[in-house]
């Protein structure tokens, strides 16, 4: 299954009446089970960019599509994660990973047994009780990819997912997470403003301009998992695409 | 709250207990049957139309029991009274010109009501829209204006004592005391004779100053005595030497008057407007009021539970009555008894509204059905 | 030592009280403590005719409750149809704003007019009282949802209905039930108006504003004792559930 | 459109209130709009001996200030001396909760017999009512203040002076500025209860409770709509306020 | 003037009444106009131990001394730059800025005058009259750092300061913070998370262990500034610091 990305641009208009132009013009395809980052200068669209492909926005022009069908709204064939937490904290660990299988009508028995499997793959068995505010930041976020997992999409949109754990937590999540991904190999498309993280992770890096935005450079990451961060290659992608942002971005503002 | 169902084979009626304000509303919205109230809403009634007197107080049973029955009385701390008997005198001699002034300008003292109540205002009763000052026309005649401590009066207070007691609102010095105890607690006339001498010399004393006193009366034409001194105060000033000149001019009530006498300012008198008699006997209690115009039950519970006040003469007699609506079978007392016999038969006990227990209105009402063997429920 | 700190004052006040009614010795004015806690110790004592004060208080904790929840029952669906839906809001904005203000006292006549002498006059002026309090907490709790938390279930797919039961209901529920609580504060503030109407001769208010018009001020300072313990009591218990409801918010420890 | 909405409940409200008015027929339950409205339009007439309802209005006004002004003047230095030291809160406290609960109503006889008849009385009602929520809401306040504000403070060696006029007292003031604002409402609630203290004869309340004990309907709802109406426009003023004192929250646009 | 750190031990006892270990028993001496960065998982005590330097907090065992003299308390020779944002929302970005010399009793014309010339340093000028939530993240921990070197410090305490900031920002701010140090050269104490940034600031990074924490190693950053990230020298660094980290965190959680 294929995603593509075609022509699309999007405009706000804010409380003030004033326009923004967010996307300019963007156009990608993304191949199947493939893992590609979106980096790029903050405000520039990537969150925008995110929500039209999960049907929660629509664009001002230009359509995405999945599997050659246009996108219109939310679809049970994609999971987003949001850069927010965003997990029920009124819910059990167990009982939030079941969420989309519960609104998706599945039986007791049978949407506790799958959410136990995601529970699992992401080493939070003991925690099944749990409520959320009993978690460490990193134990949460492993909950939302559970959760996201457990519906079986076809696409996983990851905003940001890491931003706000510290880097020994961050670390240990990437290589969860590609684990994970290597067991169930689906299209991943995942926002990091960490340019460390997407060389760690991603085939391709999607380099956004400033706004109103669209695709820089798509950068190849060649190298084979698991990556070494400390290795020649790696600081070589690495020092590529951080060059390519520092000229991007004019201002620091 | 809700009925209960009548008891046995005997005849009930239900008695609500309810501010007078909204009893014509009650009444023309069928949620009663009737209502006993003072006046004027006696008058408001017939004037308005919503209902039809069926039995003024003094009618009501046993026969003749209520003829000139006790009503409103000038009362006053005992303090006060030991310590400045000049003003308390004077008050009274002004109290007393007052009666005479109504008894002969009924129009008049008709008209200064109004408007110390009402401000002389429209009122609506549903659709019915009267002027205050009719209303009061046809208030004030049925009242018996007099201030004489009469033997027949004396009688009809301790007919009141006796009522109380058995209603159990009696519990303290009064209890067990026998009529002359009763009587020298209650009253005390002196002021009452030394004002008749002063009115008939033709010559008021004058009080020393005695600084801010405050008097306390009922928005009700009862007190009508207060309303006339107070309204039509030149006449008082120029006729007797004694008035209560009001603070600002103006229609409606009053609460700031000069108690002139002599043309020499010899206190500033706050007049207190209360909601009910006790309500008024608490204040003395307090001392927040000195004075007060208020019915002689409330005074009787008040001196029972202690409060130092004496009773010193009457301010009129009788002015309260049942009401039923104007398409009830019911013109006398005997058609109306008929009348709750009937519904009490129907399981629908006859629903009449009173002033507080304790009242007047409510101590006759109790009486009057007691004797003609309807017993009286309380909804809850 | 902060145990101590809290029954201080109390005394300070208690033994100033007593003070001050034995210099003034006039219980209209100040009556002895003893007097009063004569009338508290007899709790089942006929008083002024107006049934003893336990009759009395368990009367007006009926009507207060009835009053109370009928406000709930209406204010709840109301505030999440407002709170949820801006035209309703926009709606019924205006009219509640005017009607906000209006105190419960000057209800009265209306009450008697619309529904007559009885229970139900009573509980409307309670139940007036307790809307507002209610309703604008429910609106407040339903607007302040997390978009987030809306927006992943409609990822999921979840219908309105499954959004409100969901996440809507659970994500306001603190901010309805502390709405709950501050209005049952208020509802026993109405108990004393509500018992002034035609027809009624029991419970706390009407023995209140009894004992007011024949001066036994004993009376009336048990009543307001009364009152004010029966709310703290029921504070506490609104507490209670808050604390065991709403373990999630991780707020308590 | 939402402006437009905004009137339809009031216009549909009115409609149906002349409709069921002219159907029941019955001014005692409904009296006509016309009845009430010509009420309204008369302002400086006098009503029923009790005043125009301008005067009242401007009486009433008068006595919700000075209450709710005396009730600020001790609520609020009583607030954050609670909220920053624990020791005063310990102290206060206990008789805080008790008192909080008893409705002003209640305090009729208890304000009779210690301030007299007169203004001190209406106030002492009026005080009562707007004491708590200003109080509360200022012991929240400076709770609240963040505690890195605080410290900031204190690194740079500000004394507690300096730290209670330059860090508490302008982070608190939203929070308190909102209790007031609340507060002002129920000053008005209690008008109503503060002018049935015997010796008054003139102010809105006193009017409405005047008409209730002529049984004049019409003059009861005009003197609702003026009350509804002056706490409205008083709101607006505080709402105004807010606005342009609390810029720096950037909530306003 | 040396910072010296002399086995200083902090224990907390936590609302439940169990004993934290945070800082087990930390020396080090600092040398004057250095800057030092400390690194190490999240909560082993970074913060706690810039509260004891700072003087809000007193350690459990040890002392710390600044020339000579031991902390007792907070001192303007000292200024501490938060976590959060501290800013006074309150106060103009001028306002903010003069805060500490305002409290140090400083005439208005000659702390504006520095206040301006601290803004200017930081390169906000043009936003002197703004509030605080009229900034951008970035610039709002610029008018902090102003803030701090407005006082003149002898040492100043950075916790975290740029943890919120996008990666670009970031960049920027700490060309522009080793900008400002060339220009007043004071000690610089600096907690991040980012190794990167670690290297790319100090002249020595601290690598703290796990609770109760030590220090676990002292890095030498030997090079020569401006460094250029994508160095192999830098890389070198990065590597050994990096490992260094992964093998202290026995757990990601
Ligand atoms: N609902 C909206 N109304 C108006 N403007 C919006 C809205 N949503 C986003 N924007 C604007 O669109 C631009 C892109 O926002 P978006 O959140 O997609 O950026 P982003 O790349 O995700 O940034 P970040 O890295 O900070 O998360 C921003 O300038 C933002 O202010
Ligand atoms: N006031 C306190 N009471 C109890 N425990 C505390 C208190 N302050 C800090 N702690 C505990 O002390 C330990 C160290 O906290 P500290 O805030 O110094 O960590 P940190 O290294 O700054 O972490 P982070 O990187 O997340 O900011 C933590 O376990 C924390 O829970
Ligand atoms: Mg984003
Ligand atoms: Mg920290």
């Amino acid at each position: 299954m294929e995603l593509n990305v075609e022509h699309i641009s999007k405009s706000f208009v804010t409380s003030k009446g004033e326009r923004v132009d967010a996307l300019g013009d963007v156009t990608f395809t993304i191949r199947d089970k493939e893992f590609v980052c979106i980096v790029g200068p903050s405000g520039c669209g990537k969150t925008t960019l995110l929500r039209i492909i999960a049907g929660l926005d629509t664009p001002t022009g230009g359509k995405a599509e999945l599997g050659g069908k246009e996108i219109v709204g939310p679809s049970p064939k994609m999971a987003m994660i949001f850069q927010e937490y965003s997990l029920y904290p009124w819910r059990t660990v167990l009982d939030n990973i079941a969420f989309g299988l519960e609104v998706q009508g599945v039986e007791k028995e049978a949407r506790y047994a799958a959410a136990r499997k995601y529970l699992h793959l992401v080493g939070l068995d003991e925690f099944e009780t749990s409520y959320p505010y009993e978690l460490s930041g990193g134990m949460r976020q492993r909950v939302a990819v559970a959760r996201a997992l457990a519906v079986e999409p076809e696409v996983l949109l990851m905003d940001e997912p890491f931003g706000a754990l510290d880097a020994q937590t961050r670390n240990a999540m990437q290589t969860e997470l590609l684990e994970i991904w290597e067991k169930t190999r689906k299209i991943v498309i995942f926002v990091t403003h960490s340019v460390d993280e997407a060389v760690f992770l991603s085939d391709r890096i999607f380099v956004l301009s400033t706004r109103p935005s669209n695709i820089r450079e798509i950068v190849d990451v060649p190298l084979p998992r698991p990556r070494d961060r400390t290795s020649v290659e790696f600081a070589q992608v690495r020092r590529y695409v951080l060059a390519l942002i520092q000229n991007t971005g004019e201002s620091s503002q | 709250t809700g009925e209960q169902p009548s008891t046995g084979g005997e005849a009930t009626v239900d008695v609500i207990y309810s501010a007078t304000g909204p009893m014509p509303m009650l009444l023309s919205t069928d949620q009663i049957d009737g209502y006993m109230a003072w006046q004027p809403f006696v008058a408001v009634a017939t004037v308005s139309g919503i209902g039809k007197v069926v039995s003024y107080s003094q009618d009501m049973p046993p026969a003749g029991m209520w003829t000139d029955h006790t009503c409103c009385a000038f009362a006053a701390r005992t303090d006060i009274m030991q310590e400045r008997s000049d003003l308390v005198n004077a008050l009274s001699a002004l109290t007393i010109a007052a009666n005479d002034y109504i008894k002969q300008n009924p129009d008049k003292a008709a008209e200064l009501s109004a408007d110390w109540l009402y401000g002389k205002d429209d009122m609506t009763f549903g659709n019915v829209t009267v002027n205050s000052v009719n209303v009061l026309k046809a208030s004030i005649p049925t009242l018996k204006f007099t201030s004489d401590p009469s033997e027949a009066w004396i009688q009809s207070n301790d007919n009141f004592v006796v009522s109380l007691r058995e209603l159990g609102y009696i519990t303290g010095s009064l209890k067990d005391a026998d009529p002359a105890t009763v009587n020298s607690e209650l009253f005390d006339f002196g002021p009452y004779e030394q004002a008749k001498a002063m009115l008939a010399n033709g010559s008021i004393t004058t009080p020393a100053n005695a600084g801010t006193i405050a008097l306390g009366y009922l928005p009700s034409d009862h007190h009508a005595a207060l309303f006339v001194a107070v309204k039509d105060w030149q006449y008082f000033n120029d006729t007797y030497g004694i008035a209560l000149k009001p603070a600002s001019e103006g229609s409606g009530a009053v609460d700031t008057a000069d108690l002139i006498v002599n043309g020499e300012k010899v206190a500033t008198v706050k007049l207190v407007k209360g909601e009910g008699g006790s309500q008024l006997m608490t204040l003395a209690a307090q001392d927040t009021i000195q004075f007060a115009f208020v019915g002689t039950p409330p005074a009787i519970t008040a001196i029972d539970k202690g409060t130092p006040i004496k009773i010193l003469h009457p301010l009129q007699t009788e002015g309260s009555g049942l009401v039923v609506s104007a398409d009830a079978p019911a013109n006398d007392w005997q058609s109306f008894i008929a009348w709750a016999k009937q519904r009490a038969a129907e399981g629908k006990p006859l629903k009449i509204a009173s002033p507080p227990k304790g009242s007047i209105q409510d101590v006759q009402l109790r009486a009057a059905l007691g004797d003609s063997n309807v017993v009286v429920n309380e909804a809850q | 030592m902060r145990k101590y700190l809290k029954i201080v004052l109390p005394i300070i006040l208690i033994f100033g009280w007593e003070t001050v009614a034995i210099l003034l010795n006039n219980p209209f004015i100040l009556p002895r403590i003893e007097a009063v806690v004569a009338v508290l110790l007899e709790p089942t004592k006929n008083i002024l005719g107006s049934g003893s004060l336990l009759e009395g208080a368990g009367l007006s904790l009926y009507r207060v409750l009835l009053g109370f929840l009928t406000a709930a029952a209406v204010a709840i669906p109301l505030g999440i149809l407002m709170g949820r839906y801006p035209t309703v809001q926009d709606l019924a904005d205006s009219v509640i704003q005017l009607l906000r203000p209006i105190p419960p006292l000057a209800w009265l006549p209306v009450a008697l007019a619309w529904f007559k002498i009885g229970l139900t006059s009573i509980v409307f002026i309670i139940f007036i009282g307790a809307f507002f309090p209610i309703l604008l907490n429910t609106v407040a709790g339903v607007k302040g949802v997390n978009r987030t938390w809306l927006e992943t279930a409609t990822v999921y797919g979840a219908s309105e209905r499954q959004i409100m039961t969901k996440v809507v209901l659970p994500a306001a529920a603190p901010t309805i039930w502390t709405g709950l609580r501050v209005s049952l504060g208020i509802a026993w503030q109405c108990v004393v108006a509500a018992e002034m109407l035609p027809g009624t001769t029991s419970g706390l208010g009407y023995m209140i504003m009894a004992a007011y018009n024949l001066g036994q001020m004993q009376v009336i300072i048990a009543g307001m004792i009364v009152i004010g313990f029966i709310s703290l009591v029921l504070d506490a218990l609104f507490r209670e559930v808050e604390v065991r409801m709403f373990v999630w918010q991780g707020r308590y420890q």
